[in-house]
C-alpha cells in the first residue's frame, strides 16, 4: 500500500516536473526574466550529475567524494576536442571534433573509463577510506588540469561555439535548454530501468547488507565497480553539457567543493529516490543564486542550512514531502 | 557415510589472542552437527574460517572432496556452503519475497542485466515464493523485511541460506534473541531440514542442541576437546570439566 | 562596512553636466561582476570600493550611475550566470569588475557577443590581447605579461647578473617566468616551480641556497607570497640574497601581513601611492579617509576604470559612441600618463619601488624611479581592430 | 650530499607539521568514529586566535595557548551542539554537516577579521638559525615545530596508554555500550576527546601561522594532504598518523626537491621543471594508492 502510494507520488511529481520544464522558457518570457532559461539549463545539467551520484550513494551505499573528477573529465573532453578542432591535432595525430554525436559519447566514455580505473583502486577500501581516496584522486586530476598549460591550466579553456546537433542552432539558448532537459529525461528513464533490473537489485542488496550479499554467493566488487563506472559516465555527460552551456571549461569543475556540491544535491533532495537529486539540484542552484544576490556572505547561511538538513531532514526534501 | 566438511589444524590468532588453536573436526553428509563451547571458545571464528570470511594462519578446510582453504566466499557458496549470521542479517528494505528472489537471481549467474525489471521475473519469484512457503513465511511474502517479527526475520534468513542450494549450512546461533515459542518454531524447522541438508550449528540453547544434533563437537580456547553423539558428550569428563569448571 | 551585494550606489551630481547625459532620465546601470568571497575577496573589495568612491566624488558628472555589484565566488559558472542575468533580464550593456583571468575568459565572450562593452580593472590575459582582441573589450590595468616584464627590466637595471626564478606551476606562473626572461639580460642559474596547494617552501629555500644566485625573482600572489616571504626570512635568506618582485607578489595588503621581512625588497608597479599627480593625491586621500586603509594597486585600477568609463560616457549613450570616447582615454589617470594601444590595452610607464620605513615608522612602498616608459605589450601587433 | 641531508630534515619537519594536524583528526575518528572536515576550520581558528593575541602584544607561548584554547572552545561548542548527534550516523552525513561548518566558519572569520591576511610574526627568541649541518643554517623555528610535534606525540602516547582517561578512550572506541554500562559518562568523554583533538588542530594552526599565511580558508588545502596522511597510516590510529605524516612529508619534500633534477638528465630543462613539478604534486597520491593496494586499511590499521 505504502509502496504503491509512493510510486504514484513519484509519477505525479515526474509529470508535474516535466510540464514545468517544458513551459519554463515561456514562463521566463512572461515573467520578464529570460535568464531563468539558463538557470533551468544549469539545474538540468547538475541534476544529471546528481542522479548519477545517487546511484552510488543512494543505491549502492558508496559515498564517493570525487564525483567532480568525472564531471570535469567530461567537460574537458569537449573543451580539448574543440581546441584541437580549431588548431593542430592532438599529438599531431588525433583530430579535434565539434559534432555532438561524436564528442558527447566520447566524453561519456572517457569519464566512464576513468571511473573504472579510479574505482578499481578505490573500491579496495571502504567507509571513510573510500570517501577520502575518491577525494584524493579527484584532487589529483584537479592539479593535473591546473598545470596543463596547453589547455589553459588554471585560466581554463574557452571555445567559440557549442557542439553541433542536427536541427539545433548553436546560439539558441532555449533550444539548448530543451536538449539538456531531454538528456535529463533520458537519464532518469534509463536510471529507473537500471535500478529495477537485476543489476539494480544487486546494488541495493549491497547497500543494505554487503556481508549478506557475500554469504549468498555474490562477489560484490565487480558490481560496485560497474556502478562506479556508470555513475562516472553519467557525470561525464553532465560535464559535457556543462562545457557546452558555458562554452568554457576550467579546473574549478574538478574542485573538491564541486564534489561536495553534488553530494549536497543528492542528500538535500533525498537519497535513494528517482527525483530527489533533481529537486536537490534545483534547490541548490536557486538557493545559491538568490542568496548570492542578497549578500556576499551567502555561505554563512548556506553552511548552517546544510547542517540542519543533515540533522533534521535525513531523507531530504522528498522525504519531508512524503 | 561420506565426510562433507573436513577441518584440519586451523589456527587463527588476533594479536595475542588465539581464537582457533589447531582446530580439527569432520562433518558427515546429512547430519546436523553442533558446535558448542563456552563464550569466547572460538565458535564464531570457526564459522568465519570455514565460510571464508576470515583466513586461517595455518590449517586446511576441505569441502566436498576439494580443498577450499584459499577460495573466496563467493566461490565457496558456489561450491555449496553458506552461512547465516549471529546478528539478524536480511535486506531490510526489500520484502521477504524480494530477499529470497535475490538469492535465486545470484544463483542463476551473473547479474549484469541492466534493463529488464527484475520485479516481473517469474523465474525468480516462483521458486522464492515456494521457499517462503516451505519455511513457513508464505503469508508474509510482501512484507518488507524490516517489518517482520524477529523470529520471522530469522526464518527468512534461513530461507535465504537454503535458497542458495547449499549442501552445507553454517548456522551461527539461529535462536539468538528468540522467545520460547519462536525458538520452538525454529527447532521444528531445523528438525524438518534434517536429512535433506547437512547443517553445522553453533548454538547456545542447549535444549535445542541436544534435541537436534546428530553429533556435537565441543570447543574450548579454540580447540576441539571432544566430538561425539549427544549422549557421549553428556558423559565426557573433559566437557564437564570445561563447562562446570568455567561456571563454578 | 555594510556589504550588501547589490549595493546600488547612485551618485547625484553637483556639477553641470553635458546635456546629452542629463537627458537620459533613469540611472545608467553598470554591471560589476567581481570576486568578493573567499581568500581572494579583498582584491574585489578594493576594486569595488574604489569604483564607488569615484562615483561618489563626482567622476560621472550629472549622469546617474547605478553600480550593480555581484560576487562570482571565483567560480566561472556562477560568473556566467550573473552575466547572463545582467544582460538578459537587467538589460545592462556596460560591464567591469572581474579580478581573475579564468573568470574573465569565461564571461568576456558572452558580454561581447551580446554587444556589451567590457572594461577590465584587473585581469589582462594574453588570450584576449592578441588575435582574439575585440573592439568592445578594454583593459585599464595592464596586460598580464607587463607585470613581469617590468620586473625583468628592473633586475637588469639593478645590475643583477645571476638570477633564480620561482613561480607556481600554473599558466600565470609560467607566464610570469616567460615575461621576466623577456626583459632580463643576465643569466638564469635556476628555475623552480611550486604548487598552488603548497604551504611549506623549505625545499625551495634549500635549492635556492644551493644555486647561490645574486638575486631571486619569485611570483607568488596573495597568501602564497606571504608564506614564501616568511619562510625566506626564516631560512636566513633575507639580507643575503635580495629579491625582485612583481606587483602581485607584494601589494599594500600583503606588505602589512609580512611586516619587516619585506624591508628593502624591490617591486615594480605601474602605480604607487606616492606618485606625484593631483589625481593620485586626491584618490589616495579620499580612499584612506573613506575606508581607513591604504589603497592597493587594485584599488587604483578600480578608480581608473571608473574614470575611463566616465570619459566614455561623455561620448554618448550608445555602446558604439561610448567606445569611441573611451578609446581616447581622455581622463586624468591616477598613474599620470595613460593611453590605449592598438589592442586597447594600456600603454603606460612602469616604476621601480622599494619597501622602506616611512617617517611614521610604518612600512611603505617608495617609488625609486621609472623603469619603462610608454610600455605596451607584445600582443598588440597581432590585434586587428 | 648536504643538500640531501637538509632536504630530509625539511621532510621530517613537514611531516611533523602534518602530524600535528593529523593527530587530532585521527584521534577523533578512532574514538568517536567521526570524520570531521571542519578540522581545517579549527586549524584556521587556532591560527587566527594566536595571530590576534600576538597582535595585541601577548607573549608567544601565551598566544599559542590562546590559539589552541580558542580552537578547543569552538570544538567543544560544535561537539555539544551538532556533532554529538552525528556519531551514530553514517560517514556521509558527517562529511556533509562538517562541510557545511567549513562554509560557515570561513565566512564567519571573514566577517570578523576581514579577508586580508593577518600578520603573524616569529617570536624573537625563536628567530634566527643554527648550523645543524655545517654551513647550512637551519631555522630555529622549524626545529621548534619538530620539538612541539615530538612533545605532542609523547603526550598522546602517555595519555592513551598510561592514564585512566586514556584507558577509557581505548575502551570507548571498541565497546562504547560497555563503557557506558560501567557508569562512565560517555558524553563527557567524547567532549573531552573532541576538545583535545580541536586543541591539537588549533596548536598546529598557531604554530604554523608565522610560517604560512593566516587567512580565511587556509586549512582547506592542507586538509586533503592530512587525509592522505591518515589514510596511509590507517584511519583512527595515532601511531599510524605519525608514521603516515613522516612518510608523506618525506616523499612530498624529496619529490619536489629532486624530481625535476632527475628529469633534467633525460629531457629539456624547462620541460623537466614543469613536468617535475606536476609529477611531484601527484607523488603523495601515488604513494597513497600504492599503500592501499598492498594494505587496504593503511599501514597501522586500528582495531575494529
Amino acid at each position: 500500500m505504502a509502496k504503491g502510494f509512493a510510486v504514484r507520488r513519484e509519477q505525479v511529481l515526474g509529470v508535474a516536473g516535466l510540464l514545468l520544464a517544458l513551459v519554463l522558457p515561456n514562463l521566463a518570457v512572461a515573467l520578464g526574466k529570460p535568464d531563468l532559461v539558463t538557470l533551468g539549463t544549469q539545474i538540468a545539467i547538475y541534476a544529471i550529475g546528481a542522479v548519477s551520484l545517487d546511484l552510488l550513494i543512494g543505491y549502492t551505499g558508496l559515498s564517493s567524494f570525487g564525483h567532480a573528477a568525472f564531471f570535469g573529465l567530461g567537460g574537458y573532453t569537449v573543451g580539448i576536442l574543440a581546441f584541437h578542432a580549431a588548431g593542430e591535432p592532438m599529438f599531431g595525430v588525433i583530430p579535434g571534433a565539434t559534432e555532438a554525436w561524436i564528442v558527447w559519447p566520447l566524453a561519456i566514455g572517457v569519464a566512464g573509463v576513468a571511473a573504472l580505473a579510479i574505482g578499481a583502486l578505490s573500491l579496495r577500501t571502504e567507509g571513510v577510506s573510500f570517501i577520502m581516496i575518491t577525494l584524493a584522486f579527484a584532487e589529483m586530476f584537479f592539479f593535473l588540469f591546473v598545470s596543463l598549460k596547453t589547455y589553459g591550466g588554471d585560466d581554463g579553456l574557452g571555445f567559440r561555439r557549442r557542439n553541433g546537433l542536427p536541427g539545433v542552432a548553436p546560439r539558441d539558448d532555449v533550444a539548448f535548454y530543451y536538449v539538456c532537459v531531454a538528456a535529463l529525461a533520458a537519464v532518469l528513464f534509463g536510471f529507473s530501468r537500471l535500478v529495477g533490473s537485476r543489476f539494480g537489485r544487486v546494488l541495493q542488496g549491497i547497500r543494505q547488507n554487503p556481508r549478506r550479499m557475500g554469504a549468498i554467493g555474490l562477489s560484490t566488487y565487480p558490481y560496485k565497480l560497474a556502478a562506479f563506472s556508470i555513475a562516472g559516465a553519467g557525470a561525464g555527460l553532465a560535464g559535457a553539457l556543462h562545457a557546452n552551456l558555458l562554452r568554457f571549461v576550467s579546473p574549478d569543475m574538478l574542485h573538491w567543493t564541486m564534489s561536495g556540491d553534488f553530494m549536497i544535491m543528492v542528500v538535500l533532495g533525498g537519497t535513494g529516490t528517482l527525483f530527489g537529486p533533481v529537486i536537490g539540484a534545483a534547490v541548490m542552484v536557486l538557493l545559491q543564486s538568490w542568496l548570492a544576490q542578497w549578500t556576499e556572505h551567502w555561505m554563512i547561511v548556506m553552511g548552517p542550512v546544510l547542517v540542519l538538513v543533515v540533522l533534521f531532514a535525513r531523507r531530504g526534501i522528498l522525504g519531508l514531502l512524503r | 557415510m561420506t565426510v562433507l566438511l573436513e577441518v584440519r589444524g586451523l589456527v587463527r590468532r588476533f594479536g595475542g589472542l588465539i581464537a582457533a588453536n589447531n582446530l580439527s573436526f569432520d562433518v558427515v553428509e546429512g547430519e546436523l552437527h553442533a558446535l558448542i563451547g563456552p563464550n569466547g571458545a572460538g565458535k564464531s571464528t570457526a564459522i568465519g574460517l570455514i565460510s571464508g570470511e576470515q583466513r586461517p594462519d595455518a590449517g586446511r578446510v576441505r569441502f566436498d572432496g576439494a580443498d577450499v582453504t584459499a577460495l573466496p566466499i563467493a566461490a565457496r557458496v558456489k561450491a555449496g556452503m553458506t552461512r547465516s549470521f549471529q546478528i539478524t542479517s536480511v535486506l531490510p528494505d526489500f520484502t521477504a519475497l524480494e530477499n529470497v528472489a535475490l538469492v535465486y537471481q545470484v544463483r542463476a549467474g551473473h547479474s549484469f542485466r541492466f534493463w529488464r525489471p527484475a520485479a516481473g521475473e517469474r523465474a525468480l519469484l516462483e521458486p522464492a515464493g515456494a521457499m517462503l512457503a516451505r519455511i513457513g513465511l508464505g503469508g508474509r511474502a510482501d512484507v518488507p523485511a524490516r517489518d517482520l517479527a524477529h523470529g520471522e526475520q530469522r526464518q527468512l534468513e534461513l530461507a535465504m541460506a537454503l535458497a542458495t542450494g547449499a549442501k552445507l549450512l553454517l548456522l551461527d546461533e539461529p535462536m539468538a534473541g528468540l522467545g520460547t515459542a519462536e525458538s520452538q518454531a525454529m527447532t521444528d524447522i531445523l528438525a524438518g531440514l534434517k536429512g535433506h541438508t547437512t547443517i553445522l550449528l553453533v548454538e547456545h540453547d542447549m535444549d535445542a542442541v541436544f534435541a537436534l544434533a546428530d553429533r556435537i563437537t565441543v570447543l574450548v580456547y579454540g580447540q576441539a576437546i571432544a566430538s561425539g553423539t549427544p549422549k557421549a558428550i553428556r558423559g565426557d569428563p573433559a566437557v564437564r570439566d570445561a563447562y562446570l569448571g568455567e561456571d563454578a | 562596512m555594510t556589504l550588501t551585494r547589490r549595493a546600488a550606489l547612485a551618485a547625484a551630481a553637483t556639477l553641470a553636466a553635458p546635456a546629452l547625459v542629463r537627458a537620459q532620465g533613469p540611472a545608467l546601470k553598470i554591471g560589476m561582476i567581481t570576486t568578493l568571497s573567499g581568500p581572494g575577496g579583498y582584491l574585489g573589495q578594493d576594486i569595488r570600493d574604489a569604483f564607488a568612491l569615484a562615483i561618489e566624488s563626482g567622476a560621472f558628472g550629472a549622469a546617474k550611475i547605478d553600480l550593480v555589484v555581484e560576487d562570482d565566488g571565483l567560480k566561472p559558472a556562477q560568473a556566467k550566470q550573473i552575466a547572463n542575468r545582467f544582460i538578459k533580464t537587467d538589460g545592462i550593456k556596460l560591464f567591469t569588475g572581474v579580478v581573475f583571468s579564468n573568470i574573465l575568459e569565461a564571461v568576456a565572450p558572452d558580454i561581447l557577443e551580446e554587444g556589451g562593452l567590457y572594461v577590465s580593472p584587473n585581469a589582462g590575459p594574453s588570450s584576449l590581447a592578441g588575435k582574439n582582441c575585440h573592439r568592445n573589450y578594454f583593459v585599464v590595468s595592464w596586460q598580464n605579461d607587463s607585470l613581469h616584464e617590468s620586473a625583468g627590466q628592473n633586475a637588469t637595471a639593478l645590475g643583477y647578473k645571476k638570477m633564480y626564478l620561482l613561480a607556481p606551476n600554473y599558466p600565470a606562473g609560467k607566464d610570469a617566468i616567460t615575461g621576466f626572461k623577456r626583459f632580463f639580460k643576465g643569466e638564469i642559474v635556476g628555475e623552480g616551480y611550486t604548487r598552488l596547494d603548497q604551504t611549506d617552501y623549505a625545499p625551495e629555500m634549500a635549492q635556492i641556497r644551493a644555486a647561490n644566485p645574486e638575486a631571486v625573482f619569485q611570483f607568488h600572489p596573495g597568501g602564497l607570497g606571504i608564506a614564501f616571504l616568511r619562510q625566506y626570512q626564516q631560512a636566513g635568506l633575507v639580507g643575503k640574497i635580495p629579491m625582485v618582485l612583481a606587483a602581485p607578489s607584494l601589494d599594500a595588503t600583503t606588505l602589512a601581513a609580512v611586516g619587516d621581512i619585506a624591508l628593502g625588497m624591490d617591486v615594480t608597479s605601474h602605480w604607487n601611492t606616492d606618485l606625484d599627480t593631483a589625481a593620485n593625491k586626491a584618490f589616495v586621500a579620499g580612499f584612506m579617509k573613506k575606508f581607513n586603509r591604504v589603497p592597493t594597486y587594485y584599488a587604483s585600477q578600480g578608480y581608473d576604470t571608473a574614470l575611463a568609463m566616465a570619459a566614455g560616457l561623455k561620448g554618448g549613450a550608445s555602446v558604439e559612441a561610448i567606445r569611441g570616447a573611451l578609446l581616447k582615454a581622455d581622463f586624468s589617470s591616477v598613474r599620470g600618463k595613460f593611453r590605449f594601444g592598438a589592442n586597447q590595452h594600456p600603454v603606460q610607464d612602469w616604476y621601480g619601488l622599494r619597501v622602506e620605513r616611512a617617517p611614521d615608522g610604518k612600512l611603505a612602498l617608495v617609488t625609486k624611479g621609472k623603469i619603462l616608459s610608454d610600455h605596451g605589450d607584445a600582443y598588440a601587433a597581432q590585434c586587428k581592430i | 650530499m648536504t643538500l640531501l641531508l637538509e632536504q630530509m630534515l625539511n621532510g621530517l619537519q613537514f611531516g611533523v607539521m602534518l602530524f600535528l594536524l593529523a593527530a587530532g583528526l585521527t584521534l577523533v575518528f578512532g574514538v568517536m568514529g567521526l570524520i570531521n572536515l571542519a578540522h581545517s576550520s579549527l586549524y584556521m581558528i587556532g591560527a587566527f586566535g594566536a595571530a590576534w593575541a600576538g597582535s595585541r602584544g601577548v607573549a608567544f607561548p601565551l598566544a599559542l595557548l590562546a590559539g589552541a584554547g580558542s580552537a578547543a572552545l569552538t570544538g567543544l561548542v560544535i561537539e555539544v551542539v551538532v556533532l554529538k548527534r552525528l556519531y551514530a550516523r553514517d560517514h556521509m552525513d558527517q562529511v556533509l554537516a562538517t562541510f557545511g561548518m567549513i562554509l560557515f566558519f570561513n565566512e564567519a572569520m571573514a566577517m570578523l577579521f576581514g579577508r586580508q591576511p593577518l600578520m603573524a610574526a616569529v617570536p624573537g627568541f625563536l628567530s634566527g638559525s643554527v648550523e645543524l649541518i655545517p654551513r647550512v643554517p637551519y631555522p630555529i623555528y622549524r626545529l621548534a615545530i619538530i620539538a612541539v610535534g615530538i612533545a605532542v606525540a609523547g603526550l598522546l602516547y602517555y595519555l592513551i596508554s598510561h592514564t585512566r582517561a586514556g584507558m577509557l578512550v581505548r575502551a570507548g572506541a571498541t565497546h562504547r555500550e560497555m563503557v557506558r554500562a560501567l557508569g562512565v559518562d560517555i558524553g563527557l568523554l567524547t567532549s573531552g576527546v573532541f576538545a583535545l583533538g580541536a586543541a591539537l588542530a588549533g596548536l598546529a594552526g598557531a604554530m604554523t601561522g608565522p610560517l604560512l599565511s593566516v587567512q580565511v580558508g587556509m586549512g582547506d588545502r592542507i586538509l586533503i594532504t592530512t587525509f592522505v596522511v591518515i589514510v596511509v597510516g590507517g584511519i583512527g590510529s595515532v601511531r599510524g598518523a605519525l608514521a603516515g605524516s613522516l612518510l608523506v612529508g618525506m616523499v612530498d619534500t624529496l619529490a619536489r626537491a629532486f624530481l625535476p633534477g632527475v628529469l633534467k638528465s633525460v629531457m629539456v630543462a624547462t620541460e623537466a621543471d614543469a613536468i617535475g613539478a606536476g609529477l611531484s604534486s601527484m607523488a603523495i597520491f601515488i604513494l597513497m594508492a600504492a599503500v592501499l593496494l598492498i594494505r587496504p586499511r593503511g599501514l597501522f590499521p586500528s582495531h575494529g
